[in-house]
């Protein structure tokens, strides 16, 4: 930790893994509500419990994004923050939001949450993921704003680096995309056309860019190859990006009322779209093999390397399985987007956050790495998430193509209900796969814990 | 690779690859906007439609169903249940709720009063007769 | 530029990389992969429907793509000449070429303006039939493309004509020359698959 | 008289063929290869003089190349299916 500024991104780390064990509970709740209907019903009922879940893994990932970029952008730009108080005053604000909200959710049912928080003057509420009130959404932008500035300007006083400009590219592009979720036409068409502009060109878009920048930022720093080579790969894989991603957002264009032309246009592009998270992971396993040092960070490189590996397989792969329009036809709306949905957040955002957290937090806290234990409990923690989340898309994977031939097949289709009773065995298996992905959480939580006696001096 | 290909060249090809397809889509979109009102029959949307929407927001219904196939896989598609089971269901299904049944999925009771429940039915029958190039496969969405 | 061969008597080189910057042969690499998908989409879509689109093609000026087509490699042929140019050293006479080759890809850009005038017009658009949903998303793609084209082509030109290159150092002309002759190279196949073949 | 000039003119000659062949308006699975193979020919022109593959490792043809005769393949197929 070169620069005492980036301290301030301790307390977004620590938040980042506190309401990621607080989703993951959430979402072992509603694995069950699967089974078992009527469990926690009425105080959680499953789209209450569902509103947690989602909201918490937005949150969590952007309190991991500006944390992260609390961390990286002093040592890039090779200067102090600009306001570290802000930062920290922004922490307060964004957390307290959002705790606000999720207990507005579980405690006030959702009508009355709405009535009273003005959602009658501008109507913002109940839409997937952008299900927040509207003072928590006005909440979110200042915060944006005011981080956004605290770290632009840090920039511009220092040094400008390629990964700082990605970086501040993708955070402003996600506070620019996130002001589509004020606009909620009465027409559901347009209402959706343009809630994709929020959902689709972040997850799919901007995002991207912060998650190649953070990538590039631990390569260098694990691997210690030049800058250049890491650079040039970054802008190459974020043009691939862009270029596939944009357009790609067509390939939600298929089914809600837009012309038959995005069928053609969403398809093809999408199925590019796996074509930059495959450049990642070669680029990834390309750096760690020419590398120039032996970081003794071995648990941030295996984050890093899974990174690659498992977003092109969540996103990439799984992605390119329903993506095109005769297949989506069948797909949309199934257990099959859930499962594609589990694994490419996981394998993209959540990945990437842990690699940023794993590689920074030893430095945080006055050490180059954690000690051998510590590290070896974290790959643990790394292996049984890992698989726990291969598990939980490959039991989806089969549900959704269950369900498929049950409900949208044949001549005589099941009722959607008939259907799901005859898929239970999968939700089972997606349950358990859950509680081991809770378990390796709490290894990776422990890890933090370890005594690190004989851990390295700090670089 | 060395020299062979330079930073500069890829931050080029990034940010002209970037506008270029930017401006494609925005292109796309305005084709998109001008050619929905032929698709969408946006005059069906009445005042009542309009409540439907807002009440369908208000109780997060996205949480649990699927409409046009977005949303939560827990409960049935409701993009085409107004063809599939009619108005008067709807209504009597929604002021039944919860069914109690031991084991089984519940929906909890908004307590919509006859309004309420004929501006869902208007809003969900208006979504059900959007253009969606005939998906779902069949009437069980 | 690494030489692999440098075979004297013939007096040429084999280079292990291709003329212009890398970087621009992956976006080169990955436009033929979208065009060329979309070219066999078309091609698998007509299959579906060939009654339509045999009968919507024939409204389409085939004269017109004809033209398109001379100008669009005449205006590449001028950007080998200003390669050859630059390779010599001679930075007037290649930012000459280039703004030849700008001119030309100018006339292809009115001449298409002027069909796609007449097809919105008479209230064809994407929506219309499928044959004509290739037809204007081909054809616009690939005029956006000429535009970019153009762009590239107008930078290199400036920088030219301010002495920004040399016989040893041309890299920059090389690149945009790649670009443009993709550009012509995905025509010279969009033409008579959407005007000729039948 | 420069190679790439000699290019040009056949490319320009190549087009207004494949022009003739559109104007005189006949079908056919003949005709749809021959007119397709004139395309071959011309983007294979562009790709190895044009763009000076000629002169590069074999990789950068192949690729061009390869993807070329991919493309028209899947053309020709698609059209064969039809024509029959």
């Amino acid at each position: 930790m070169q620069y005492k500024s980036q301290a301030v991104a301790k307390p977004y780390f620590i938040a980042a893994i506190g309401l990621f064990l607080g989703q993951i509970l959430f979402g072992l709740i509603m694995g069950y509500q699967y089974v078992v209907g009527d469990f926690l019903f009425p105080a959680i009922p499953f789209n209450v419990a569902r509103m947690v879940h989602t909201n918490l893994l937005i949150v969590w990932i952007l309190f991991g994004f500006m944390g992260s970029a609390y961390y990286l952008i002093p040592e890039e730009a090779e200067t102090e923050l600009f306001s570290p108080k802000l930062a920290w005053l922004m922490f307060w604000v964004f957390l307290v939001a959002g705790a606000l909200t999720i207990v507005g959710y579980l405690t006030v049912p959702y009508a009355t949450l709405a009535s009273m928080t003005g959602n009658d003057i501008l109507a913002t509420m109940g839409r997937e993921f952008l299900e927040q009130p509207l003072p928590t959404k006005v909440g979110i932008v200042i915060v944006a704003l005011v981080f956004l500035f605290n770290i632009s300007m840090t920039v511009l006083k220092g040094r400008k680096t390629s990964i700082s400009l990605v970086l501040l590219l993708g955070l402003w592009g996600l506070a620019i995309f996130f002001l589509f979720s004020f606009y909620n036409p009465s027409n559901l068409v347009l209402d959706k056309y343009f809630w994709w502009w929020t959902v689709h060109l972040w997850v799919e878009g901007v995002w991207e860019l912060i998650l190649g920048a953070m990538l590039a930022f631990v390569l260098i720093k694990i691997t210690g190859v030049d800058r250049e080579v890491i650079e040039k790969w970054l802008y190459i894989i974020i043009a691939m990006t862009l270029i596939t991603g944009i357009i790609g957002t067509g390939h939600h264009y298929f089914w809600i009322g837009t012309p038959e032309y995005w069928q053609w246009f969403g398809s093809v592009f999408s199925a590019l779209e796996p074509i930059p998270f495959f450049m990642m992971t070669v680029f990834a396993f390309n750096m760690v093999n020419r590398r120039r040092r032996e970081h003794p960070n071995k648990a941030a490189t295996l984050w890093a390397l899974g990174t690659g590996v498992m977003s092109f397989l969540g996103a990439g792969v799984w992605g390119f399985l329903h993506t095109l329009a005769p297949v989506n036809f069948y797909t949309h709306g199934t257990q099959i987007t859930a499962a594609h949905g589990h694994m490419a957040f996981y394998g993209a955002y959540v990945m990437v956050n842990l690699t940023m957290i794993s590689y920074a937090m030893p430095m945080l806290r006055g050490r180059s790495a954690n000690s051998r234990s510590s590290q070896v409990m974290e790959m643990w923690a790394f292996w049984l998430m890992t698989i726990s989340i291969v598990c939980i898309t490959l039991f989806l994977t089969a549900a959704g193509i269950l369900q498929i031939w049950l409900q949208r097949m044949g001549t005589s289709p099941m009722s959607f209900m008939d259907a799901q009773d005859q898929i239970r065995i999968f939700y089972w298996a997606r349950e358990f796969s859950g509680l081991v992905f809770l378990v390796g959480l709490v290894l990776y939580i422990w890890s933090f814990f370890f005594k690190n006696s004989e851990a390295q001096a700090a670089e | 690779m060395n020299e062979t290909f330079t930073k500069a060249m890829a931050r080029n090809i990034f940010y002209g690859g970037a506008v270029f397809f930017f401006l494609l889509f925005l292109a796309l979109t305005f084709d998109t906007v001008q050619t929905l009102p032929k698709r969408d029959h946006r005059e069906n949307i009445t005042d009542s439609v309009v409540r439907g929407k807002h009440i369908w927001e208000t109780r997060d219904c996205i949480g649990c169903h699927t409409l046009l196939g977005e949303g939560a896989y827990f409960a049935p598609e409701l993009g085409n249940v107004y063809k599939r089971r009619g108005g008067d269901f709807i209504k009597m299904w929604i002021k039944g709720q919860p069914t109690g049944a031991p084991g089984r999925r519940q929906m909890p009771q908004f307590d919509l009063n006859d309004q309420q429940l004929d501006d869902m039915v208007a809003f969900l029958k208006w979504t059900s007769e959007i253009n969606t190039n005939n998906w779902p496969p069949n009437i069980e969405g | 530029m690494i030489i692999l061969i440098n075979n004297p008597k013939s007096a040429h080189q084999v280079y292990a990389t291709p003329p212009g910057d890398l970087a621009i042969w992956f976006f080169i690499f990955a436009e033929l992969l979208a065009f060329g998908i979309f070219f066999a989409a078309y091609a698998f879509a007509r299959a579906h429907n060939i009654a339509l689109f045999d009968a919507s093609q024939q409204h389409l000026s085939r004269t017109s793509g004809a033209i398109n087509t001379l100008v669009l490699i005449t205006s590449s042929y001028f950007v080998v000449r200003a390669v050859a140019a630059i390779k010599q050293g001679y930075s007037n006479q290649c930012a000459r070429w280039i703004g030849a080759a700008i001119g030309f890809g100018a006339i292809f850009l009115a001449i298409k303006s002027f069909e796609f005038y007449g097809k919105f017009s008479s209230g064809i658009t994407l929506s219309t039939n499928t044959f004509y949903m290739f037809y204007l998303s081909l054809t616009i793609f690939h005029f956006m493309h000429v535009i970019l084209g153009m762009l590239i082509l107008a930078a290199v030109m400036l920088k030219a004509r301010r002495g920004g290159y040399s016989a040893e150092n041309h890299t920059g002309v090389e690149t945009g020359a790649s670009y443009w002759h993709m550009v012509d190279l995905l025509w010279i196949i969009l033409f008579p698959l959407i005007y000729v073949i039948h | 008289m420069r190679p790439c000039t000699l290019i040009w003119l056949s490319l320009m000659l190549l087009t207004v063929a494949t022009y003739a062949i559109g104007e005189a308006g006949m079908g056919g699975t003949a005709v749809m290869l021959t007119v397709l193979g004139i395309a071959v020919i011309k983007v294979q022109m562009v790709a190895s003089y044009f763009m000076d593959l000629r002169h590069t490792r074999w990789l950068w043809r192949g690729i061009v190349l390869g993807w070329l005769v991919l493309v028209t393949g899947l053309i020709a197929i698609a059209y064969l299916t039809t024509i029959k």
